[in-house]
């Protein structure tokens, strides 16, 4: 059924009675991310049979990237149906089935800027799951700066043969396929001769070492690529045409993450005030502060995701404000960890036991939230996009600065 | 669930800015600082008569238009835009709303009318010495006698007091804590307007010596209509904080645009442009909060008074961060009188303190919330 | 007495006599800016007698620019020796009789850059109060950005000729000299073609009009200077060499203020923490925390004081670490204010009675102090000082930055 | 008055910073934080034997070098530089510290040579289950029996407390609450090491049944010792911090140097310059504060307690807002395992919440300085 012959009610009613016969108790209280990162692919996850079944499950209701286009295997949902979805299944707990780098960076840009062909090729084998996608983008030594990117392609026949370093690759080791940036005109201004290229990751030169994070996790990848091949086919938006391609991946996640990334916050709330109460810290008037002012942040993205799907159902577009979203909730939450850490003082500096370097969530949210101010472009980058883009202030004059 | 001003709003928040614009610009609200008047009178009945704003959100009944609090933000987002200064927020958002929320169908129709027309003004009279408008600790009295309520004692702080017709006086009693209409030509009532930092918006300390006061609520029911009406104060205050971050911002931005130095537009700086990119952020949390707020008072949100208080918190941080930077980004020029930055700067900090800071939010927050140790 | 002959201990036992002897009880509670502000010059005020009294005291007992050199009327005195007059003074309250900007501002650069002659002819009247400086360095439009003065000087046979305009001129009403900057060799790079003059005020062209601060004060003016004469004797550091005379100016008031301006701030606190009392603020405990706070801060900058007295003693010099200083208190007062307004809650809503927009103490500090965040070189300009010449870091690559 | 470090001072800090750099560098610290010992036992002797760290403020009768708490703040403050691990902190600060404090010449003649050789680890255990270093609740309980005091309990948060030799444990008894010194070789001693965020400090739990307590102090003296224990072990930190957080702005400006972005070093952008100007300002500060507060503690000022609060609670924020930008300014590369910022900001947040925060010391001082309404 597509997005126009249903009314959202009618969405929420079938999405509720879909839940109720496919709740997976063992997927309960997991969110989207760590279903992704933790169990898709992971045969030894005790939870690997739920996430089987749900799988199934979501497929079937053509709930797996239900925002593409139907012909591609979608449902056409727009980001009030989206927010509809994650609605019902925040209601009880229950983590989306996302197809991670694949349905929220690179199928939107070949939705955007792909040829029919490589849409009917690439689309479906995201959504069955067959191809599990990474994102190329940042290399050591370009950091924020995607136009500087230095991974070579050369023509070589009807194939594209790319050499260079990729890093902050998040669950590289997990994928099959890798989009990515090379440049293939060294001689066009730096923007031009840049182009997007799928690559598949498997016996094809790339060599990954895991980035071992701060927080102690693998959740990032660094690849040394050395003549990995792929079809001509396989570029996306043209030789030369990868700038445009990679900003519509980087701004393909706005309105439902605006409306909806409020309810993991919330529940992450809840629980740290729950983790006071046990702790008895609830009558210290700092730690009332500290938690009534997140519970004032988590309020006010709640209320903006609401105004953000009001612009989208009365037909505007969510633009560079989107920065604005990626600033406020990486900030909120950086900041969070440490409200996290300083409220429960001692208890803070313990770690669970375990093997290797097994943090708590609190833990996990003061160390892994630094990096969040970093990473998908660091809050100084996402500042001067506000100032520039929405405030329209004047770009800066020194030379490289000028994007 | 979709959160946003209509068309209609949008039209109407035109037509009074349109209005500001003309006639309470910053020369006139110079001159009207200057002045003895304590408001433009022929402004306030322009914008109670040909706009209606005062009767927006009075019952059609008492001669008002039978709108809502939705209504009411938008005005006084605009007000604050302007730094307007006029007893609307007393008159028509504290007063209208007490009488409203009350029962005594006698009060209302004695004094909505007159609201509603631009003829009365009021305001409501909460805090006293110790400044708390959230929980103030009532020390005057109401005493019981011939033909009604007679009241003793002195409250602070009450805004627009000296222009105000109508006061409605926070009082306990031997029957308890009441809320009471007082006329203010009652010989047993005195006013003494006193100096304010914010100049825009006058305060008073109120002496009542055996003035005569009509009961409005009493029991149980006074503290639920001040729960009300603090619910409605903070969101219409957050509404106009939003207003005046706005224009704070924009006055900024437009100064960093073309101001110069060291042979660029300052503009193009990274430290101004972190601080403007900064400014925005705070203005749209202001924003999201305060609309929600009004949103949650206009239907009656069983939210409400979380929402209020969050809206107050959130905006008035965010409107004093926003008129502070707004002084720096300007410079010089920003800390003299002539310019108008400091009046922003001095309702945002005067705002933030009526009714309640952040912090005191914060801590009622917390208490609504139920976290307790 | 010179410095050499004198050791610390018998100069402190010198002060506390004479303290005693002279000590004038209208003064008590006062600071040296106070009483330069608002008695100096003013003999409507109730405290003038005091003053002259006091002045006359502090004439003979040489303590008036005690830091000049003694030929030119000073003491020699050190920083150590100021830091000792200055303890002593803030020990019973009293402030110290200073002559304003001539003593802080324009005495030092003329003694660095001035010939014999020109130091013979203005130094003793500065110390006499014949002569009172305004500083002439700020214009409408220039801002922090010294180097783009635009005033011209136009050399006329023995004199020059000023026009131009300068603002955020402290008490120029008061002043019948100003020390300026003007632009007399417009051809020559920005910083080569200044010259620094010293300019009667009275009957020369010069057009005073205040600038009424948003705390209502007329601690600023504005002058339009139409074609101002001054003798070619009074350029000091020579014609085009204004810019070192002027980096003299800004670089004098460092090791003395670093070791004693703790001293206004600890009263003004204690005075804080009576006022949270009286209005029974003290078992707040964000007022507390607030107030704390103050303290620690207060406490670094005289233990900072301390550190750069020993710096100067063992020979040392302060450099743009003076940056570091001016940020440290202007931001502290900043803060300081709000703390002040948001302890007193609707209390500080409320002035003084009183004719024009009179303020209280809280009320000027919360209002006067966004002021010292802006001039003297803004708090922007300082990070910037700080970062490039303190840390190391390389200019900005624009145009007009690299200052 | 006059602040600063004598030449003398200086010489030590360079012989501390070439050793550590030599022998506990980047590699050497990861090693250690990989294998199982709690501390590299031939630098510990080296330090205590070669360079007398250990006995520096010793006195000479129990083979120390009669040095004082200033010589102490240098090494701890190259310690921090180095995000150093070992048990000085524990043994010299703490343990030899209360013995001194304490009234006991038996226990001192007992102890402190060995700490001075290098030869005793030791430590001081006083938070339990809460959490608390500063005004624990004590339910550890001594029980006076045959031959001395039986202690019953667990301290939780005892730092290096699997490598100690000697632990001074903190318990209430009948007679109040003590000080008693117990080998940690008694069989009624159980340490358990716990996993650490910071891994440059371990903690352990310790549970006591039965294990047998030589008394230090009792009485009032208990929390007249404990206070002057805390004043040290807070200035001691502070000087740490001070030291973590100088080589956190170095790491940055070094980087920020070099490293290249949109064409220019990163270096010469503003919001970095900003950036790094408002950590020097920290950095300053917590100089400042650390060096009183030692200067405080090594002439036994009457000022001490309140210098010693005000230098944790500044150098504790400082510490962790320098640590926080550092790994900022760096980027990517600086929230990896490999890059050693990480270390430095675990550290600044451990050592942050060790013996208080900033918030507990700035309540603390408004308490001592009678701040009561």
């Amino acid at each position: 059924m597509n997005r126009a012959a249903q009314s959202l009610e009618e969405l929420r009613s079938e999405i509720k009675q879909w839940i109720a016969r496919n709740l997976q108790p063992d997927l309960v209280g997991m969110d989207d991310m760590d279903v992704e990162r933790e169990i898709w692919g992971n045969p030894d996850s005790p939870k690997h049979e739920a996430f089987l079944a749900y799988e199934k499950a979501s497929l079937e209701a053509g709930l797996v990237c239900p925002h593409w286009p139907a012909e591609y295997g979608g449902r056409d949902f727009g980001d009030l149906e989206m927010a509809v979805l994650a609605e019902e299944l925040a209601a009880v707990g229950m983590p989306r089935l996302t197809r991670g780098m694949g349905e929220r960076l690179c199928g939107p840009s070949i939705i955007a800027h792909g040829t029919e062909e490589q849409k009917a090729r690439f689309l479906p084998r995201i959504i069955s799951g067959e191809d599990r996608y990474c994102q190329g983008f940042s290399e050591p030594g370009a950091g924020s700066d995607l136009a500087s990117v230095s991974t070579r392609g050369v023509v070589d026949g009807d194939e594209i043969v790319i050499t260079g370093e990729k890093i902050w690759t998040s669950r590289a080791h997990l994928a099959n396929m890798m989009f990515l940036l090379c440049r293939t005109d060294p001689d066009a201004p730096k923007h031009k001769g840049i182009s997007f290229v799928i690559v598949p990751m498997r016996d094809n030169g790339i060599t990954i070492s895991e980035v071992i994070t701060m927080a102690g996790d693998n959740a990032f990848c660094q690849e040394f690529i050395d003549g990995a091949r792929a079809p001509l086919a396989n570029v996306i938006g043209g030789l030369g045409g990868g700038w445009k391609a990679a900003m519509t991946t980087l701004g393909s996640e706005r309105g439902a993450v605006a409306a909806t990334q409020h309810l993991q916050y919330e529940q992450e709330l809840d629980e740290l005030v729950r983790r006071a109460r046990e702790l008895q810290r609830l009558d210290d008037p700092q730690v009332r502060q500290d938690l009534a002012w997140a519970f004032c942040q988590v309020h006010v993205m709640k209320a903006t995701g609401q105004r953000v799907l009001a612009k989208l159902a009365s037909g505007g577009e969510v633009g560079p404000e989107a920065s604005l979203t990626k600033l406020v909730w990486s900030e909120y939450h950086r900041r969070l960890g440490e409200i996290a850490a300083d409220l429960q003082g001692a208890h803070a500096l313990v770690r669970p036991e375990g093997d290797g370097y097994k943090v708590d969530r609190w833990q996990k949210a003061f160390l892994a939230s630094r990096a969040e101010t970093i990473f998908a472009g660091t809050s100084e980058v996402q500042r001067r996009i506000i100032a520039e883009r929405v405030l329209g202030l004047p770009r800066e004059q020194s030379a490289g600065a000028a994007k | 669930m979709t959160l946003s001003y209509t068309a209609e709003h949008e039209e109407l928040r035109g037509s009074v800015r349109r209005l500001l614009a003309e006639q309470a610009g910053s020369a006139q609200l110079r001159q009207l600082i200057d002045s003895p008047e304590p408001y433009d009178a022929s402004l306030w009945k322009t914008m109670a008569q040909e706009l209606g704003l005062h009767g927006m959100a009075i019952p059609e009944e008492y001669s008002g238009s039978g709108y809502g609090f939705l209504e009411q933000a938008v005005v006084m987002e605009e007000m604050g835009r302007a730094v307007h200064r006029s007893p609307y927020f007393s008159t028509v958002i504290l007063a209208a709303t007490a009488l409203q929320l009350a029962d005594q169908e006698d009060a209302r129709a004695r004094w909505l009318p007159g609201i509603a027309s631009g003829e009365t003004v009021g305001t409501v009279a909460l805090a006293e010495a110790d400044g708390d408008w959230t929980a103030p600790r009532v020390a005057t009295r109401a005493r019981a006698g011939d033909g009604g309520y007679r009241l003793h004692g002195t409250k602070h702080f009450v805004t627009d007091g000296a222009a105000a017709d109508l006061i409605i006086v926070l009082a306990d009693s031997d029957d308890g804590e009441l809320l009471l209409a007082v006329d203010a030509q009652d010989p047993g009532v005195t006013v003494a307007d006193v100096p304010v930092l914010d100049q825009t918006r006058p305060l008073a300390t109120i002496t009542f010596d055996g003035a005569a006061g009509t009961v409005l609520t009493a029991g149980a029911r006074t503290r639920e209509v001040l729960a009300g009406l603090l619910d409605t104060a903070l969101a219409a205050l957050a509404a106009e904080q939003v207003g005046g971050a706005g224009r704070a911002l924009e006055m900024a931005v437009e100064y960093a645009k073309i101001r110069e130095q060291f042979g660029a537009a300052i503009g193009s700086f990274q430290a101004i442009k972190f601080k403007a990119a900064d400014m925005l952020l705070q203005l749209e949390a202001a924003r999201s909060a305060a609309l929600y707020a009004a949103r949650a008072v206009a239907e009656d949100a069983a939210d409400r008074t979380v929402a209020a208080a969050v809206a107050k918190a959130v905006c008035s941080e965010g409107y004093f961060a926003i008129a502070a930077e707004s002084i720096q980004i300007h410079g010089g020029i920003g800390f003299t009188w002539e310019h108008d930055a400091h009046l922003y700067f001095k309702r945002a900090k005067a705002s933030e303190l009526l009714f309640g800071n952040a912090g005191v939010h914060r801590e009622r927050l917390a208490r609504q919330l139920g976290w307790t140790a």
